[in-house]
């Protein structure tokens, strides 16, 4: 085991190198660059999220809001050729991929992810900028998915074809066919906004005077605000897990070792999470150090961008739209470091789940 | 040797609307109340005070407490006013321009602005500015003199053009040279907050991507200045951000802000029902705008043999039914863009005039232009029927005559094509999925015309690119000109740039639109410039480059029951942050009735 | 000691049990699979779901025949014409357009109906009840008529709804309009048979190839699946946004780029699942009793131990499927779908989003995906309980 | 007074639309402090009325009738009052150990939970207890066997467990359910009469479960004799001995495994052999598994079995036969050299050797675990065939109708699933699906531990026709040692891992060398003894 863990270990440089090549020659082939977005912008149409944020173009090109904006500055003489070059110098495309990418390897050798073309922040701090949002919608979330979504299931599973059974489905899967952005524009309009009940918070984690309210006023501040989106990047979640945890117990649950439990007299609660359970849902629990990293660096784009959440959906889409190529291939970096530790991790969660794995090769 | 001029205001075209001893400007209340906020919206995020780097998204009004040596006013577009100096001077050939700085002027700090902050300022553009800035203004100017505290002098190279010279320089906004110093904040790096300044409102808190506020100085030096008389009316004025635009109606239906510009004919015309409003509470006021509409057009790629033929681009441009999508699409909010000037004295209406003729009459000679443009009246676009989105069968007979004449011909499939068997192929290239609704029933009824027309709709990176390398048959473009047509007319139109300009996507290589262009750009009095332009605009439409497509004459604005305004809004402008002002009583009215907590 | 014990079992309950089933016809499911059809079906939930989904799906599969702006059938001048099938220009109709017939028009419908009358020029509304009684102005024709589907819209009529669109459910539009003032329904029907089909085909695929590389990595484990599993990893960082731009600026948008895009990066999601499923069975009993057997790896895998660790992979089927509609949706919802005038689920969702004044569209969109859903839940629940060998209906 | 009374007992399952009955109206009784054996077919429905008393059978089940323990109704009652008997007053021992454990679960932790259960002892307490309990099962080195999962003990260890768990309570009644079919007859003794001693001390009853109608004789006050779902006589044990009236019951007293094998033919030749063939498991700990030693399965084993020959392997439970059975059949990795048909097939990929399966198979210990949940009996037995071809001939369905008709199976369940059969029946459907083969050399390991004698004897009579007619190479493990008399040509015991002696059966059994041989000589021998009467 310790031989195979340390053959994992090292196999990560090559992994991350692979990803790094692959990505690195991908943007080579993606057409428009930053340089192109940049031009957008200067012209007007460099609004990535036109798309999510529904900024309807249509008016766009009226003359009306701009007062006090220094609108002549930028652009308003049209775009010189050597303007063009200027920029590849900046960005370091006037020298040949090849020598680009060992350049950026090197810096990454040394932790040096580099900046944003767009903002001149650092990779790590943007993420960290954005983690507490992405934190706090990805652990809630699934907090509550997990806690209703096994009990759930493994209710469903004992009381299986019953009424129960039938309505608790068809709730959660209407809940799941919802689609989540129009939950979140939902919740939005009808608790949040000026036409019916406006009970919610419309946007952010906290309110303006967070600073002032006292530790209980904080935290029921917190979650007045992360209701609404906590619950509609929740609702679609539970149809999946609860009915895996269901069909995995049914699977289990007349095996004749349940019989033994049974026979010794343990309570039936016992039987299903004592015994049943982790013969039930390895995949579940190895899933958690999985999981673990998408509830920290996961991210729902449209749920973000409906409640004015800024974290790492929106951070991740952006970068690629608007190919800020050190944010992308810094996060990724980091992101696939730790996706290939975890990965580590949720490995040896199965042999600890169920010892009779291992990862040797079979050929007696 | 030359006569030097020394004034208050300046204009290319001689006459300035307001005198040296003006009062106020005609359009401000001069009794207006001070006091009170007025809030705004914002959508997306920011990072960064500083407006004028490509690093960091810049915050709302991030520039509010800048200002500059000129002013223009909203009534008069143009005409540029000695603001923080107190006149100019100039010789005839504007080889140079002094000004003589106002010597109360200071920064939100209450330090004095000098003459050394102008040339800074000035400078630190030249230095750090943005690239596409920097690429064209480098080669501007010869030299800036520091004369004393309050004089400086720019003295102008050769290649400077004329009309823009003193905006130019006049028109950089002054930053404080010793905050810069001490805080070494860049011009072209993302800064935390806005950049020591003159203007009227100061930063007062950020949350970042959530709200700003700035509050108007107490201290402002300016308060008394005839030109600010009856403006810069609210204490505070506050920026909302929502990175939804859903968000943000539902914000201000909620009274989270007070003002709001519409910017989406949906919701002008279907979300404006929601109780506030219904009480009177929220008023929406559809105002004029006198400023240049957008010529938004579909242009073609005339780079592409295709394209070239004249009789091939009518018949694509009749197929784009603008009544229907007004009343199916946009609610009717629309006016047509039947110009490169839309809604101005610029824009060529009827047969020629006589100064027109003239400018034309040589071009025809010459066999640049056809002679029926002395004699047609200017190119109107189309027009269709609201009933429906497919022309009238006139239309499409029309459209198939050019076509057929054209040498496009009707297959056995119902598609055109030529003699070589190529086929009449369209793509329309775009990158806003808000568009496809509109783009659709166009390439619908192109399809029934026996084009293979499609929409190609990618990302914006892409698209730059695609159009940048004339990668497209047709796309949209924002063809947007000024009151004051000039040199940048070369980088929309002019042969020269057809191969690469942002601008000239067109690809418009016509050598009358290159004869008048320097006539336009070489116009002494405004009559002149305005004859020029109507010459410009009527060979342009003639030429048919572009389907035009739609502006709106008005702002759509819509805001909770609190402020006041005067009667009469200037065409320039809504100033609704500028010459507005906040009404206590009625805010209070709104307060007791619940309607605003 | 008895003298023939050997038949001992065969006297016990000789009435109890139906008589061997006899070699001589062979059925057409083996009597395991008819036993779980037999269970199949005695789900109730599942059975109906499966016959509702059959039948939608079927519905759908004619879409042309229920929702055309072109008729089924036209009779002209005596003859009949299909232009669902068959291109027709104008000028078969007596028209003066070689282009196709818009057969939504009245000037056509009046050539049709009156033989291609000079007259419809003028009055085609009038020629066209004159046309009723088989002659015009006086003049025996052959009566042409025309034979149009239930709806006469399809997903891209781009129709004349008299005011703005979105516009809501009326007599002639009765999921009303979407944003382009395009047929609801139409789009529906068109949509569910492109999102079904759509998914039908990523989903076989991408299981498929996601159990297979899921199978072998956790049955053979060792180097195979160290090395299979890092390429993995890289595979699954790879941003599929930049890969779709890629193609789509190569090889333009389309249906089965986008079904090769999805699964491309689709099947790496059952692998892991199937892996650890695999790593933990290939320990168990029976699959060593196999392998004394003599059974070949691969069928090992399949027959023996797929069964048994599909309760993850069955279970996550039906949401894989709709799952694939959901990326499909959001990718056209992000503008990286299919061409905006395809008939997509997600475009309809984006619309419904962008116009909350108009609840039709979230509302249809929202049925839409939950009968979808439900239905495949319920019938997997049922292949589900079909497989189990301990489920038995009463 | 009796404890559990069973009234016109009925079972009938569901199964694809037909009610099966199981159990057709049964009854019999447990006195306090008695010992009832329940005997029979197998097949009868013996586990499946065990099960019932405290509504253990699957839901496919439908129970009529009346089961009172204690004069409480068993049958419908609540969870709560079943829950509270269940283990605490009534412990059952599972008949087959090999699939009752929870594979995730440590002895201790599954010892544990009955005890913290219902005796409210904890931390190490209990822990003592368990390593007590196991002690007195006879498993060996109980503080380091303590951490184990069962998948690392061998079935006769595995079965201990079980035992332990269901006496750690001091239960009122044990419902054993063929608990010492996977122990050697020493071990056997032991446990005997450890629940001897419970019975005498505690004052336990006991409803008995097993084929092995010694046992039967030495423990049980009463006998009931099943078949078909019927109990078809009963009497106390000296009685029923003494005069069975039932041909049933006749039948049964009488079989026997008897006779001799057929002698092995000069120049047989070698079909399989082993020279010191070695086997170690690692014992590994901790969270990164670092191996701490190893637990020496077989050491050294060297054995050699030619054509026509049956090679009969003894020894104490945990000596490594099943360890040493599937090294031969080269299912686990081991050490040392492995000849089949001539070749030196250790170190052979797992394809070269796939096309000598259809030459050596096996029947393994665990029959249940060895089956195919989700494949239908049919399925199963005509794997084989599928994967090395039908000889010409008959039909598939003729094959598996023959093969089920020789070992005793009504060939009418062909589609059933495996769970849907008593384990006696499944042991029978796994030794069909190796005999249907015809394979040159087969291993069985412990073929017949759940057939009662009739079967087992019609099993017996099979495995010698057949090896008199092609000639079969038998690899035998057993604890029967008169089964192993009846069909081995040599025998070689085990202990420890260690081959301790080898040899001729009539030498080994009437002249054992080792004192360990002998030992298990004397246990077989007195039982034997015992009951020698009706010999
Ligand atoms: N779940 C089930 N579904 C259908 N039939 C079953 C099921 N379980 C048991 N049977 C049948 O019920 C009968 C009785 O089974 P039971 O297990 O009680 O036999 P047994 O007497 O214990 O036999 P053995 O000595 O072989 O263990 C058998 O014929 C068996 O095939
Ligand atoms: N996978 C394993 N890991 C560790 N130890 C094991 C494993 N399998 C078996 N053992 C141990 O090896 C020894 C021999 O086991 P084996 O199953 O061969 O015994 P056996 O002779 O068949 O006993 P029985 O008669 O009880 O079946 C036992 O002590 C057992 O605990
Ligand atoms: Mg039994
Ligand atoms: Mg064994």
């Amino acid at each position: 085991m310790g031989a195979y863990i340390l053959r994992r270990l090292l196999l990560i440089i090559p992994t991350l190198f692979g990803i790094m090549v692959i990505n690195f020659t991908l943007t080579q082939f993606v057409p428009g660059g930053p340089i192109e977005q940049i031009i957008a912008q200067i012209e007007g149409e460099g609004d990535v999220f036109g798309a999510i944020s529904g900024t309807p173009g249509d008016f766009a090109s009226s003359g009306g809001g701009n007062d006090a904006q220094g609108g002549e500055y930028a652009g308003a003489r049209g775009l010189p050729p050597e303007f063009i070059e200027e920029l590849e110098r900046e960005f370091g495309f006037d020298k040949p991929p090849v020598e680009r990418f060992f350049t950026m390897i090197w810096n990454y050798m040394r932790l040096d992810f580099g900046e944003s073309y767009f903002r001149s922040i650092g990779v790590f701090e943007l993420v960290a900028e954005k983690l507490p949002v992405s934190i706090t919608l990805g652990l809630w979330s699934t907090l509550i998915a997990y806690i209703v979504s096994i009990p759930l299931g493994i209710r469903k599973a004992v009381k299986d074809g019953s009424r129960f059974d039938t309505w608790t489905s068809g709730l959660i899967i209407v809940a799941y066919a919802i689609p989540g952005f129009l939950v979140a524009i939902l919740l939005l309009v009808l608790f949040a906004g000026g036409t019916y009940w406006q009970i919610f918070p419309l946007r952010g984690l906290t309110s303006d005077n967070w600073e002032e309210l006292s530790v209980i006023g904080k935290v029921l501040d917190y979650f007045w605000h992360i209701a609404l989106p906590v619950f509609a990047s929740t609702i679609a979640s539970f149809a999946t897990l609860t009915l895996l945890t269901k069909n995995s117990f049914l699977d289990e649950i007349k095996k004749q070792y349940v019989i033994t439990a049974r026979a010794k007299g343990v309570k039936e609660s016992r039987v299903l999470y004592g015994h049943i359970f982790r013969n039930a849902m390895l995949i579940v629990i190895a899933g958690f150090p999985g999981l673990f990293i998408a509830v920290f660096f996961g991210g729902s784009l449209i749920i973000e961008t409906i409640f004015s959440l800024d974290g790492l959906g929106r951070l991740g889409f952006e970068a690629a739209v608007a190919r800020d190529y050190p944010v992308i291939f810094g996060t990724l970096f980091v992101f696939g470091l730790v996706g290939l530790v975890i990965g580590i991790l949720s490995d040896l969660m199965y042999v600890l789940v169920d010892p009779r794995i291992d990862f040797e090769k079979r050929e007696v | 040797g030359q006569d030097v001029t020394e004034s208050h205001a300046f204009s290319n075209f001689g006459e300035v609307k307001y005198g040296p001893d003006m009062e106020h400007l005609d359009y401000v209340n001069p009794d207006a109340p001070k006091g009170g906020e007025i809030s705004i919206s914002a959508q997306g995020t920011f990072d960064s005070f500083n407006n004028y780097s490509r690093k960091g998204v810049s915050a709302a009004l991030a520039t509010i407490g800048s200002e500059s040596l000129l002013v223009s006013t909203l009534d008069d577009p143009y005409g540029l006013y000695c603001f923080l100096c107190t006149t100019m001077e100039y010789p005839e050939d504007l080889k140079w321009v002094t000004f003589n700085l106002r010597d109360d002027v200071t920064f939100a700090d209450g330090t004095p602005m000098t003459a050394a902050d102008v040339e800074y300022s000035f400078n630190l553009f030249l230095e750090q500015g943005i690239t596409e800035y920097r690429a064209i203004v480098e080669g501007f100017i010869e030299e800036v003199d520091v004369i004393d505290d309050h004089t400086i002098k720019f003295t102008f190279t050769d290649q400077a053009p004329i009309r823009e010279r003193i905006g130019f320089a006049g028109g950089t906004p002054v930053f404080s040279q010793a905050w810069f110093e001490e805080t070494g904040t860049r011009l072209d790096d993302s800064s935390n907050e806005p950049f020591m300044a003159t203007g009227a409102y100061v930063l007062e808190s950020k949350d970042f991507n959530r709200q700003i506020i700035y509050a108007r100085n107490p201290d402002y030096w300016g308060s008394d200045h005839p030109m600010s008389i009856g403006r810069n009316n609210f204490d505070h004025i506050r920026v909302e951000y929502f990175a939804d635009s859903q968000a943000g109606f539902e914000a201000f239906k909620a009274g989270t802000f007070t003002y709001r510009i519409e910017n989406s004919s949906l919701i002008w015309a279907t979300g404006y029902d929601f109780p506030a409003l219904n009480e009177g509470n929220v008023i929406k006021e559809e105002i004029p705008d006198g400023t240049v509409g957008t010529a938004q057009s579909f242009v073609f790629n005339l780079d592409r043999e295709t394209w070239q033929d004249k009789r091939v681009r009518d018949a694509v441009g009749m197929m784009f039914n603008f009544e229907w999508s007004n009343e199916a699409l946009f609610y009717g909010l629309y006016d047509r863009v039947d110009s490169f000037w839309p809604g101005t004295d610029l824009a060529a209406t009827g047969t020629p005039s006589e100064g027109e003729v003239a400018i034309l009459q040589p071009l025809v000679d010459e066999g640049l232009l056809d002679a029926s443009i002395l004699t047609d009246e200017a190119v109107m676009p189309p027009v269709n029927t609201a009933e429906q989105n497919r022309p009238p069968r006139s239309v499409y007979r029309e459209a198939g005559r050019l076509l057929e004449e054209a040498g496009w011909t009707v297959g056995s499939d119902g598609l055109r094509r030529n003699e070589n068997g190529d086929l009449l192929s369209l793509e329309l290239l775009s990158y806003a999925p808000t568009f496809d609704r509109i783009l659709n029933p166009y390439i619908e009824n192109l399809r029934l015309l026996g084009v293979d027309a499609e929409l190609n709709r990618v990302d914006t990176a892409q698209y730059v690119e695609n159009r940048r390398a004339g990668d497209f048959d047709v796309t949209n473009h924002s063809i947007s000109m000024g009151f004051e047509p000039g040199i940048g007319l070369e980088q929309w139109f002019a042969s020269k740039t057809a191969d690469d300009s942002s601008r000239n996507l067109m690809r418009l290589r016509n050598d009358a639109v290159d004869r008048i262009i320097p006539q336009i750009v070489a116009s002494e009095t405004l009559d002149e410039l305005k004859t020029r332009t109507h010459a410009l605009d009527r060979v342009l439409r003639s030429i048919g480059f572009a389907v035009p497509q739609w502006y709106k004459p008005t702002h759509t604005v819509a805001y909770w029951d609190m402020f006041g305004r005067p009667d009469e809004i200037p065409p320039l402008g809504l100033g609704y942050l500028d010459f507005w002002w906040y009404d206590a009583e009625k805010h209070q009215a709104l307060k007791d009735s619940g309607a605003l907590r | 000691m008895t003298a023939n014990p050997d038949t001992s079992p065969n006297t016990r309950e000789p009435a109890q049990t139906a008589p061997i089933p006899t070699p001589r016809k062979r059925p057409f499911l083996s009597p395991l699979n008819q036993r779980r059809w037999r269970n199949f079906k005695r789900n109730r939930r599942a059975f109906w779901s499966l016959i509702i989904f059959g039948f939608i799906f079927g519905l759908t599969l004619f879409a042309e025949f229920i929702a055309n702006d072109k008729p089924i059938l036209v009779s002209y001048n005596g003859k009949l014409h299909v232009p669902i099938f068959q291109f027709y220009p104008e000028t078969a109709f007596g028209g003066d357009f070689r282009t196709e017939a818009v057969y939504g028009e009245i000037e056509v419908q009046c050539l049709i109906a009156s033989q291609g009358s000079e007259l419809c020029w003028d009055d085609p509304t009038g020629i066209l009840e004159d046309a009723q009684d088989g002659e015009v102005a006086g003049e025996p024709i052959t009566k042409g008529w025309m034979l149009w589907p239930p709806i006469p819209y399809s997903y891209d009529t781009i129709n004349d709804i008299g005011t703005a669109a979105p516009s809501a459910p009326d007599a002639d539009h009765w999921l009303g309009t979407d944003d382009t003032a395009r047929d609801v329904l139409a789009r529906i029907i068109y949509g569910f048979r492109l999102s079904v089909l759509f998914t039908i085909i990523v989903t076989v695929a991408t299981s498929l190839v996601g159990i297979a590389a899921g199978a072998v990595q956790g049955y053979f484990g060792g180097w195979l699946d160290l090395i299979f599993q890092r390429i993995l990893e890289i595979w699954a960082s790879t941003p599929s946004l930049y890969v779709i731009i890629i193609l789509f600026a190569i090889l333009g948008r389309s249906f089965w780029l986008l079904v090769f895009v999805t699964v491309l990066f689709g099947w790496p999601a059952l692998v892991g699942v199937v892996r650890a499923e695999f790593l933990r069975a290939r320990n168990f009993e029976y699959v060593r009793a196999a392998k004394a057997l003599g059974v070949s790896n691969r069928t090992i895998m399949f027959r023996h131990m797929l069964p048994n660790a599909m309760v993850a992979t069955l279970t996550m089927l039906p949401f894989i499927i709709t799952g694939t509609i959901g990326t499909l949706a959001a990718l056209d919802f992000l503008g990286y779908g299919l061409p905006s005038s395809s008939p997509s689920l997600g475009e309809l969702t984006r619309q419904a989003k962008q116009n909350l004044q108009a609840p039709w569209l979230a509302f249809t969109s929202f049925v839409t995906f939950t009968v979808l859903l439900s239905l495949l839940v319920f019938i997997f629940e049922g292949v589900r309980d079909a497989f189990d060998p301990r489920k038995t209906f009463a | 007074m009796s404890l559990l009374t069973v009234k016109n007992l009925g079972v009938t399952f569901r199964q694809d639309g037909a009610e099966i009955p199981a159990v057709k109206g049964v009854s019999f009784k447990v006195g306090k402090g008695e010992t009832v054996a329940l005997v029979g077919e197998s097949g009868s429905g013996k586990s499946v009325s065990a099960l019932s008393t405290v509504s253990l059978l699957p839901e496919s089940a439908t129970i009529t009738g009346s089961v009172t323990y204690d004069d409480q109704q068993m049958v419908g009652a609540s969870d709560k009052l079943l829950r509270k008997v269940r283990g605490n007053d009534i412990s059952f021992i599972f008949q087959e150990p090999m699939t009752s454990l929870n594979p995730l679960h440590t002895l201790e932790k599954q010892l544990r939970e009955s005890i913290e259960l219902h005796q409210g002892l904890e931390g190490d307490a209990v822990r003592k207890r368990i390593i007590e309990l196991l002690e007195r099962v006879g498993i060996p080195d109980p503080e380091t066997r303590i951490k184990s999962y069962p998948h690392q003990l061998s079935g006769g260890q595995r079965q201990r467990v079980m035992i332990a768990m269901a006496l750690a309570n001091d239960p009122d009644l044990l419902i054993a359910d063929e608990p010492t079919t996977a122990l050697d007859v020493t071990i056997q003794a032991q446990i005997l009469d450890l629940l001897a001693d419970l019975k005498a001390s505690e004052g336990m009853s006991m409803l008995f479960i097993t084929h092995d109608l010694g046992i039967v004789r030495k423990i049980a006050d009463r006998v009931y004799v099943m078949k078909d779902g019927e109990i078809v006589e009963e009497g106390r044990t000296e009685e029923l001995f003494a005069n069975p009236r039932h041909p049933y019951t006749k039948m049964l007293l009488s079989a026997q495994a008897s006779g001799h094998p057929e002698p092995v033919a000069q120049d047989a030749p070698e079909i399989a052999s082993t020279e010191d063939l070695r086997i170690w498991f690692p014992i590994q700990r901790g969270f990164l598994r670092r191996t701490v030693g190893h637990i020496k399965a077989v050491n050294a084993a060297t054995l050699s079995v030619r054509a026509g020959e049956t090679v009969g392997i003894v020894g104490e439970s945990g000596s490594g036969k099943t360890t040493l059975a599937l090294a031969v059949m080269r299912l686990i990795s081991s050490d040392g050299q492995i000849v089949f048909l001539g070749d030196n097939i250790q170190g052979w990929k797992s394809r070269e050797l796939r096309r000598l399966r259809r030459d050596m198979q096996i029947v393994f210990q665990d029959p249940y675990g060895s089956l195919s949940p989700r494949m239908t009996c049919a399925e199963i037995i005509t794997e084989g065939l599928d994967v090395h071809g039908i000889p010409s001939g008959k039909s598939r369905e003729e094959l598996v109708r023959d093969i089920m008709i020789e070992v005793g199976l009504d060939p009418t369940t062909m589609h059933r699933y495996p769970h849907e059969f008593s384990g006696g029946q499944r042991q029978r459907i796994a030794i069909a699906r190796a005999m249907i083969l015809r394979p040159k050399l087969l291993v069985l390991d412990e073929p017949t531990s759940a057939l009662d004698m009739t079967v087992q004897q019609q099993i017996v009579k099979l495995l010698r026709d057949l090896q008199k007619k092609y000639g079969l190479a038998y690899l035998f493990i057993s604890h029967d040692l008169r089964v192993v008399r009846a069909l081995a040509h040599k025998v070689m015991v085990m202990k420890s891992g260690d081959v301790v002696e080898q040899g001729d059966v009539d030498q080994v059994f009437d002249a054992p060398e080792t004192d360990y041989t002998k030992a298990l000589m004397a246990a077989a021998f007195d039982i034997e003894v015992a009951d020698g009467a009706s010999m």
